[in-house]
């Protein structure tokens, strides 16, 4: 079986994660929709998952494979938590906006 | 025994005291006085004994009653000795003390803690005791201090006037200041001998090797230490102010006994002085200017008790100067007929305060010679011996200060001259002020004058037959003195022989004091002046009637500066101090107040700090390497 | 391993027990079956061994910080009666959760496998975040539950980014075949950046700074007992767990990033003491001395081969003294609706053995003798004097000094000022928890061998 | 340039593309789509890896659980809409120069990291097929596995216990 | 026995005091006071019947800290001035009701305990432990029983508290470095040490620091006036007799052996500064409004002679600096209380308001001027054998420094009668005062003989600590 990586390169892909992960960051610092900083999160998970792959690949071996499918369910564990806790906030705040989240500072 | 004899002899004294102190609320006034006298009479009964022991055997009794301080090499015991020099300082300090206390019990009878002034009396007599018979300086710094206390509190006896405590702690910080100076004379000594026994002093002097630039620094700061104590310049101004105190007090400690306790130290340390010459001059200077100074003040002085202040001052200093040339035993004779004669002098115008219920300005004094007629022969007596008028005890004890000093240097000469002119002078200007002419008190005073009770004429008579008679101890000729003294004194010093110069000179001292008796007679009696109110005195007059302005000096140089130092301390200092170390808390709350602004709640400011972070760390250590 | 599974069961047990209405044993069953899972542990102590393809390993470091995180989870699981009595039919999802989370630290100082270690810390995590939310009728709680969970899933995100760069690297997720490859030459840089983002992730967890502002924030807002979790439990599960990571992936820290450490202990240890100066809060107050604890803890870095021992002692010193001092502001901010300092006011008086054991806990954490925080202090420094950073250790000194200005406050409170209202029935589990935390506090100050030896034999 | 290079480039940038297109997008409704796209973009570079099964997987739990999941919160929650006030400007310049700080600082330190020169292993050895997969999950990774239900059943209780209401006074 | 039965009874007796009540505490903690003062007299005959009564066991075995205590001629004295002040500062509080007595007086017991500890250890950190411990007690003590503004007091005694600890955990540092050093916090260990002059110099720094600040020596002295004015008396009297001491009992036994050369180059501005404090403590006590900052600031100057005495690194200036401690602990003691018996009458410490009380009450005139005269140093008293042989030990080293040293003995007896003179002299006070009690009278006696008789009598002290001294001595001079 060809190897992939003989083509692209694991470079390109490290940096097409880390720019994907600096998407992730960016969203979450941009962005004040709680929903969207959450969605922002998953686009973080999803840059390492991907170099999880591609490592998983370039060492020819089953186990980065294997932890991407652990850090799903972390990340749905995180969402599902995450979600419940956003919408306990919609429920007292009416808003998911995280800049209304001031109360607490000093 | 006679360990046990010398241990009553100093504890005697003690135990009045602390009878006094602890049952003289209990006893009626009259036995706490008695009981007081006895005490110090006791002491004076076994003086007696020792020094007709003396006399007999020439030996000295020196024993070491333990072990007292040790530091390092240098090991100080307490220990007496009693030899020529502290038996005869003895002999006066418990005789004139004795007398003092029986004119006590008469003159403090009327005051309701009459036994707590015998206590002091004869805690003070303690202490002088103590500082005479020590066979160590610092045995003698016990009592040197100890006295200062007593003087400290008699002076302030009558505590509720808060001038009258003023002048006590004057005296007491003005006496301090001296003590420092004798301090480290002990310490320069202790250095050097490793000893402050003063025969193994005087024994590793005689030795040798030693160090005279230290010695003269010793000597020095000795010296310091008896300007304190004896009322010298520049420390003599609490002796004045010391007069507070009651009349018995002024006798006893500040006229006859405690202040010649720098005389007795010099005296005493005569072996250490004898090396360091320059230092002797330094004292005889010292004691010429004082001798002048006191008595020029004492010309214009109203306060009846303020002219025998300086003219005690002023007499001490020509003690000094006889020390200062070398003549111990002159000085120790001078000493000795001054404590009669002055004492009796207080005691006498103690008597006159007494009987006129506590006034002391003499212009509101006058004509009490018919009244007071003991008083008035008394006094005469003690003052014409002040005045060295022969055959009094004063004359031939100043004579020979003058004599001594025409041989050492005729300027000092002439002005302790000068000082006798002006003691004769304001000696008689206060008795004719206050015994002669009319009575110028007021009519209530007038109604109650009277003789004192024989308590108190009968000290003042002894005193007086003993300021008659007293040069006979060492007349010319015999000089009986002399040789008592000579085992202690290191130097021989050669009695004069009579010789033309010697009459000559006597004339001229006799001469002297009668030109100032004449110059107040003619003043205060012929004219009847009688001196101004205060505020009308003026010019050069006024500089001396306020004593030179020395007092206000001292205030200005010393007193205010440091007072103002200490309010700055207080006010500005501390608190800047404070406020410091506060700063710091208030700094460190500061940052914290603006870091809460930093934690403003915002999750996108913590996210990007967090980002920050990162970047910053991987910038650190991937990039910037 | 077996730790792990007990727990686990356990967990699973407390759910069950809601089901057929058990409430009433639920905390007792809870805390005995806990000790009884410490004993558990305790038997493994002496016993290295590891479990699944070096998924578990046991051995001392891990059971020693086991059996702390088991005796803490005790204490809060006591408390948690009390605290839930409005809640009752939460209670066992409450108890379930402090237990899972209990797990998951286990898990975090046991790891053989960093899969292990990242479910180990996302277990933690995200019970962490259901705890600091829990109470969902107050905007605080809420508020705190999504700052931790947005900040906590960030450091999530960098951690498994880590753990991908060190896989990247190295091929493996085995900590030992890590640390052999570690070692050798020709390891590409995505390693030791890789090793950097997880740190950076822990430093998160510890809430070191600049990493630290979710701390004061979330600790606020959240339950008073979940406060004390955080404070305790989670950070000491941190602080081992980022000791662990290090020790167990490199041999020696590397001068350079010994500096970053330097750095940031003295930067945490300085922001959380003066923050927490002008704190009204008691929780965001003992929040920034936590923080600034981190920093100390931080030090044990420093002279990583001979810390173990040390960090053990410093974590069990400041988490006794937490728990014992949160146990007291759990029921002085029972019913009130902050918990400022003006609540303590006349503590001294109305309660008098309360306001000693917070007394007694303050002082230990400033570090004052006999109470083991000095000795943990103490000790602390002698390590890092040893590895010659005399100036850290400066550092910490002034640190300790500022410290003492805000523990002081509130101990000023208690006994100078006036209470406001009278006091009202103390539920026994309070004291009960209280002494023992402060007992053992005291004990192990007295006795700090014990403890500060386990590891170094 | 290869197909499979041109495949990879155009999926990059597919998947870059959307997920800034996620984060940009006012309408949340917009951004979950693009979320979609940008994950269905990734399954894509797994299936380049030729790892199916993970592709599947990742459709499955992304675009199919969570996506699903999102999407319902935000209906429930009536956030259709395009209401978010935009933060700042000063914040979303500083994003900003974040994003391009940590882009650079990121990918410097992988440009300056040593460049594999050679070719890459190929074992030849199947390492990513469900067989494999599984045998590796449930022998060597049983523990974390199972580790994992604990955490799910955590979040599961966890999610409960905040939005469950409670009944009073029970 | 061995010493370490003195400190158990402290502790016990701390422990029953609080459990006694209210009622009892007072008397319960006399009666331990008294009996660990007799178990310390025990102690003191059996170690002068050449028993060691010292005591040494492993207490930690990593890092090496052990529990040894260390009795020997010196630390006995400081112990024994300890156990007497105890009972008697306890026993000076007799008649006078105070709130929440039971932890008042554990606290007290507890806090002599933690001095009495100080005093014996003879390892680093044990010594160190029990340093810190004494600070809480007083801390409390100070800060609840303490009398003024309770926003100011609260203030002062915080910063007390953080000045305080602040210098000592600097010697905490010192002794950690040490202990790598040394491998050991045992005093003998540390001794041996052959630390470079440069180490010698930051850890005498170190441990200046810290007694520099409890001592206090200027310019680290801003908290004392404050503290002393607003503790309690029973607080003051503790802090200022006894708890001072430690630092100055520590200077001889820890910071001078283990850093010598570092005390020899830095004698002349040691021994300056210690003067320094003399002379402005007793330049500040000069015109004080309140009578305990006065007496503060007259403690000031007092301990600046002591610890001018300790630097100047002769065995005299040690010998007097520890005849000169016991005494100042007692007429410090002495003067407190009687500022106390005036509170006690007129509540207030304000001298201004004071005056007349001499024609009321006699009998406490009488024995607060004896207290005051100890205070100046006159000869016969006790203070003045340490005075002497302080400033004598001064004058070997410089003669300027004792004629500096030695303006103490004008100033202090400026600022001292003139204080006299304000509070007790003058026209009878309109408030009537009251005679002292028995209580009072006792407490007043018992200070002044213990000052007299030594004051004459000092042999069997220098007895006790010369040996020990000199070994301490011959330790500073061994070549390092």
């Amino acid at each position: 079986m060809n190897n992939i990586l003989n083509q692209i390169g694991i470079e390109n892909y490290i940096f097409l994660s880390v720019l994907l992960f600096c998407i992730g960051v960016f969203g979450v610092l941009y962005r004040r929709n709680a929903i969207i900083v959450l969605m922002s999160i998953e686009i973080m998970l999803n840059a390492v998952n991907l170099l999880f792959v591609a490592f998983s690949t370039y060492h020819q071996d089953a186990e980065g494979q294997i932890f991407v499918f652990f850090s799903m369910a972390v990340a749905a564990a995180e969402v599902a938590v995450g979600l419940a806790i956003l919408v306990s906030i919609f429920r007292n705040l009416g808003s998911i906006d995280i800049d209304n989240l001031k109360n607490l500072k000093g | 025994m006679e360990t046990n004899l010398a241990l009553l002899l100093l504890l005697s004294p003690f135990v009045g005291f602390l009878f006094n102190t602890f049952f003289g609320k209990k006893i009626s006034k009259g036995i706490a006085g008695v009981i007081g006298t006895l005490t110090v009479l006791f002491s004076f009964l076994i003086t007696i004994c020792f020094f007709t022991q003396l006399i007999q055997s020439g030996k000295n009794f020196e024993i070491s009653l333990f072990d007292w301080i040790s530091v390092g090499n240098l090991q100080i015991d307490f220990g007496i000795v009693l030899d020529q020099l502290s038996l005869l300082w003895l002999l006066f300090v418990t005789g004139i003390g004795t007398l003092i206390h029986v004119y006590s019990i008469s003159y403090m009878h009327e005051d309701e803690n009459m036994a707590k002034f015998f206590a002091y009396l004869n805690l003070f007599i303690f202490f002088m005791i103590t500082l005479v018979i020590g066979n160590n300086l610092l045995v003698m710094f016990i009592g040197w201090e100890g006295v200062g206390l007593c003087s400290y509190l008699l002076i302030g006896f009558w505590y509720k006037n808060q001038a009258y405590n003023d002048a006590a702690k004057k005296a007491f910080i003005m006496n301090r200041i001296g003590d420092l100076g004798f301090l480290i004379g002990i310490f320069i000594l202790a250095a050097q001998f490793s000893t402050l026994n003063y025969s193994e002093i005087q024994l590793a002097i005689a030795s040798g090797k030693v160090n005279t630039t230290a010695l003269g620094i010793a000597a020095l700061c000795l010296f310091i230490g008896a300007t304190g104590k004896s009322a010298q310049m520049p420390l003599y101004t609490w002796l004045p102010d010391a007069m507070a105190g009651p009349t018995p007090v002024s006798a006893l400690i500040h006229a006859a006994t405690m202040v010649t306790a720098g005389i007795f130290m010099i005296t005493r340390l005569n072996f250490l002085f004898d090396l360091t010459p320059e230092i002797q001059n330094v004292i005889a200077i010292v004691g010429v200017i004082t001798a002048v100074l006191a008595a020029s003040i004492g010309l214009l002085q109203n306060d009846i008790k303020k002219v025998l202040a300086y003219s005690t001052v002023s007499q001490l200093g020509l003690m000094f100067l006889a020390l200062g040339m070398g003549a111990y035993t002159v000085a120790v004779f001078h000493v000795i007929t001054h404590a009669f004669f002055k004492a009796c002098l207080f005691l006498g115008s103690g008597s006159v305060i007494h009987a006129l219920h506590g006034e002391q300005d003499m212009r509101n004094m006058g004509g009490l010679r018919k009244v007071m007629p003991v008083t008035f022969w008394t006094m005469l007596i003690s003052t014409l011996a002040i005045a060295g008028i022969f055959p009094f005890a004063g004359f031939w004890s100043k004579d020979e200060i003058l004599l001594a000093a025409f041989e050492h240097n005729k300027i000092l000469w002439f002005l302790a001259s000068v000082a006798s002119i002006m003691t004769a002078f304001y000696m008689f200007r206060l008795m004719y002020l206050t015994f002669f002419r009319e009575f110028r008190g007021t009519e209530e005073q007038r109604k109650h004058l009277h003789e004192s009770p024989a308590l108190i004429t009968m000290p003042l008579v002894v005193l007086a037959l003993l300021a008659t008679i007293g040069g006979i101890i060492n007349l010319p000729g015999s000089f009986w003195l002399n040789h008592y003294l000579e085992p202690v004194l290191a130097t021989k010093h050669h009695a004069h022989s009579l010789g033309t110069q010697e009459f000559m000179l006597m004339g001229v001292a006799l001469a002297g004091a009668i030109i100032g008796i004449v110059w107040a007679y003619a003043k205060y009696l012929k004219q009847g002046f009688v001196p101004k109110e205060d505020d009308a005195i003026s010019g050069f007059n006024k500089i001396i009637y306020n004593k030179y302005y020395i007092d206000e000096v001292y205030t200005a140089l010393v007193v205010s500066p440091i007072n103002a130092i200490s309010n700055f301390s207080r006010e500005t200092i501390e608190p800047q101090l404070s406020k410091l170390i506060f700063s710091l808390g208030t700094a460190a709350n500061a940052i914290g107040s603006q870091g809460r602004k930093l934690q403003n709640g915002n999750i996108g400011l913590y996210l990007f700090m967090f980002v920050l972070g990162i970047c910053a760390i991987i910038i650190y250590l991937f990039i910037a390497q | 391993m077996n730790t792990l599974l007990t727990i686990s069961g356990l967990g699973v047990f407390c759910l069950i027990a809601e089901i057929f209405n058990l409430r009433k044993l639920l905390i007792p069953v809870a805390i005995i079956g806990l000790l009884a899972i410490l004993g558990l542990t305790i038997s493994e102590f002496n016993i290295p061994s590891s479990h699944y393809n070096n998924m578990i390993v046991v051995n001392r470091f891990s059971v020693s910080f086991s059996s702390l995180f088991i005796v803490l989870t005790i204490f809060l699981i006591a408390l948690s009666g009390d605290f839930y009595k409005e809640h009752q039919s939460k209670l066992s999802d409450y108890v379930a959760i402090k237990i899972f989370l209990l797990a998951g630290a286990v898990a975090m100082v046991s790891f053989g496998n960093l899969a292990m270690f990242f479910i180990g810390i996302e277990v933690l995590s995200i019970s962490l975040y259901i705890l600091a939310a829990s109470k969902r009728l107050e905007v605080n709680s809420n508020e705190a539950g999504m700052k931790y969970f947005l900040l906590g899933s960030f450091a999530s995100g960098i951690i498994l980014f880590g753990i991908c760069l060190i896989y990247g690297a190295t091929g493996y997720f085995n900590i030992d075949e890590i640390f052999q490859l570690s070692q050798g030459a020709g390891i590409p840089v995505w390693f030791p950046i890789g090793l950097t983002l997880i740190i950076i992730g822990m430093l998160f967890k510890i809430a070191a700074a600049p990493f630290h502002f979710w701390a004061p924030d979330v600790y606020e807002g959240a339950p008073s007992i979940t406060t004390a979790l955080m404070s305790t439990l989670a950070k000491v599960v941190a602080m081992a767990t980022l000791y662990k990571l290090i020790q167990g992936m490199v041999p020696a820290i590397p001068t350079i990033f010994e500096n970053i450490i330097v750095v940031i202990s003295v930067l945490t240890m300085s922001v959380g003491n003066l923050m927490a100066l002008r704190q009204n809060n008691v929780k965001r107050m003992l929040a920034f001395s936590g923080i600034s604890h981190a920093g100390f803890m931080l030090m044990a870095l420093l002279s990583l081969s001979s810390a173990a021992g040390t960090l053990l002692y410093y974590t069990t010193a400041y988490a006794l003294a937490g728990i014992a001092a949160f146990a007291v502001i759990i029921l002085v901010t029972k019913n009130k609706d902050n918990e400022d300092i003006i609540n303590f006011n006349g503590l001294g008086k109305t309660n008098p053995l309360m306001a000693a054991i917070l007394t007694a806990s303050l002082l230990s954490m400033a570090g004052i003798p006999i109470f083991s925080g000095f000795f943990a202090k103490f000790s602390l420094f002698t390590n890092t004097i040893e590895s010659g950073y005399l100036f850290v250790v400066i550092a910490g000194v002034i640190n300790s000094i500022v410290s003492i200005g805000y523990y002081f406050k509130l101990i000023i409170a208690m006994y100078t000022k006036d209470a406001a209202e009278t006091p009202s029935a103390t539920p026994f589990v309070y004291y009960f928890t209280a002494v023992i935390a402060i007992i053992l506090n005291i004990a192990i100050g007295v006795f700090p061998n014990t403890i500060l030896n386990l590891l170094s034999a | 340039m290869s197909t499979i290079v041109i495949i990879f480039y155009f999926l990059a940038a597919f998947t870059l593309a959307t997920a800034f297109l996620t984060i940009y997008s006012r309408n949340p409704i917009h951004s979950a789509i693009y979320l979609v796209l940008c994950f269905f973009s990734i399954a894509g570079h797994y299936l380049l890896f030729n790892a199916q099964f993970l592709a599947l997987v990742h459709i499955i739990v992304y675009s199919g659980a969570i996506m699903v999941l999102m999407l319902f919160t935000i209906m429930l929650m009536n956030l259709n809409k395009e209401d978010e006030v935009h933060k700042p400007r000063i914040t979303r310049i500083g994003a900003l120069v974040v994003f391009l700080i940590m882009s650079v600082v990121f990918i410097t330190i992988f440009i300056n990291s040593k460049t594999i020169t050679g070719g890459y292993d190929t074992s030849g050895e199947d390492f990513q097929s469900i067989k494999v997969l599984g045998k590796v999950l449930l022998n060597e990774y049983l523990v974390p596995f199972e580790f994992i239900s604990i955490l799910l059943l955590t979040a599961m209780i966890g999610t409960v216990l905040l939005s469950k209401k409670e009944k009073k006074n029970e | 026995m061995d010493v370490s039965i003195l400190l158990l009874s402290l502790l016990i007796g701390a422990i029953v005091t609080y459990f006694s009540g209210d009622k009892l505490a007072s008397k319960v903690a006399l009666l331990f006071s008294l009996v660990s003062f007799m178990l310390s007299l025990n102690i003191l005959y059996s170690y002068s019947n050449g028993n060691d009564v010292s005591l040494v066991r492993e207490w930690i075995s990593l890092p090496k800290i052990s529990f040894a205590l260390l009795a020997d001629g010196f630390s006995l004295v400081m112990v024994l001035l300890t156990t007497i002040l105890t009972p008697l500062i306890v026993f000076s509080s007799f008649g006078k009701s105070v709130e929440n007595a039971k932890k008042f007086y554990a606290l007290v017991l507890f806090m002599s305990f933690a001095m009495t500890g100080t005093f014996l250890a003879a390892d680093g950190l044990l010594y160190y432990i029990f340093w810190e411990l004494a600070l809480i007690p007083i801390y409390f003590i100070a800060l609840v029983w303490g009398n003024g503004d309770i926003e100011e007091r609260k203030k002062d005694v915080l910063k007390f508290f953080i000045y305080t600890l602040a210098g000592s955990l600097f010697m905490l540092v010192a002794f950690a470095y040490l202990y790598t050093k040394a491998e050991s916090f045992l005093l003998q260990d540390l001794y041996k040490l052959n630390l470079s002059f440069q180490e010698q110099t930051w850890i005498f720094l170190a441990f200046f620091l810290a007694y520099a600040i409890k001592i206090p020596i200027i310019p680290f002295h801003s908290w004392q006036a404050n503290v002393y004015q607003k503790a309690p008396t029973i607080g003051t009297m503790l802090l200022s007799g006894i708890m001072l001491k430690m630092g100055l009992y520590s200077i001889i036994r820890w910071q001078l052996p283990i850093a010598p050369q570092a005390a020899k180059e830095y004698l002349p501005i040691l021994v300056g500064l210690s003067i320094a404090g003399v002379i402005y403590g007793s330049i500040l006590a000069l015109r004080q409004k309140d009578l305990k900052r006065l007496l503060a600031y007259s403690s000031l100057a007092h301990v600046g002679l002591i610890a001018a005495g300790c630097y100047t690194l002769t065995i005299d200036g040690i010998h007097g600096a520890v005849h000169q401690m016991i005494a100042h602990g007692f007429v410090i003691v002495g003067l407190f209380f009687a500022a106390e018996i005036i509170y006690r009458r007129y509540n207030t410490y304000a001298i201004g308001e004071l005056g007349g009380i001499r024609s009321q009450a006699p009998k406490f005139t009488s024995l607060f001027l004896i207290v005051v005269v100890a205070s100046v140093g006159l000869p016969g008293t006790y203070n003045f054998v340490g005075e002497f042989t302080v400033l004598y030990s001064l004058s070997q080293i410089n003669i300027w420094f004792v004629i500096l040293g030695g303006l103490t003995i004008i100033l202090g007896a400026y600022y001292m009668l003139k204080m006299f003179q304000n509070v007790m002299l003058g026209e009878t006070n309109s408030n009537s005062f009251s005679e002292v009690t028995i209580y009072e009278t006792i407490t007043l006696v018992l200070i002044i003989s213990f000052l007299l008789f030594f004051g004459l009598y000092p042999k069997p002290i220098t007895d006790l600590v010369h040996p020990s001294l000199n070994e301490i001595f011959s330790t500073i001079n061994s070549l390092k």
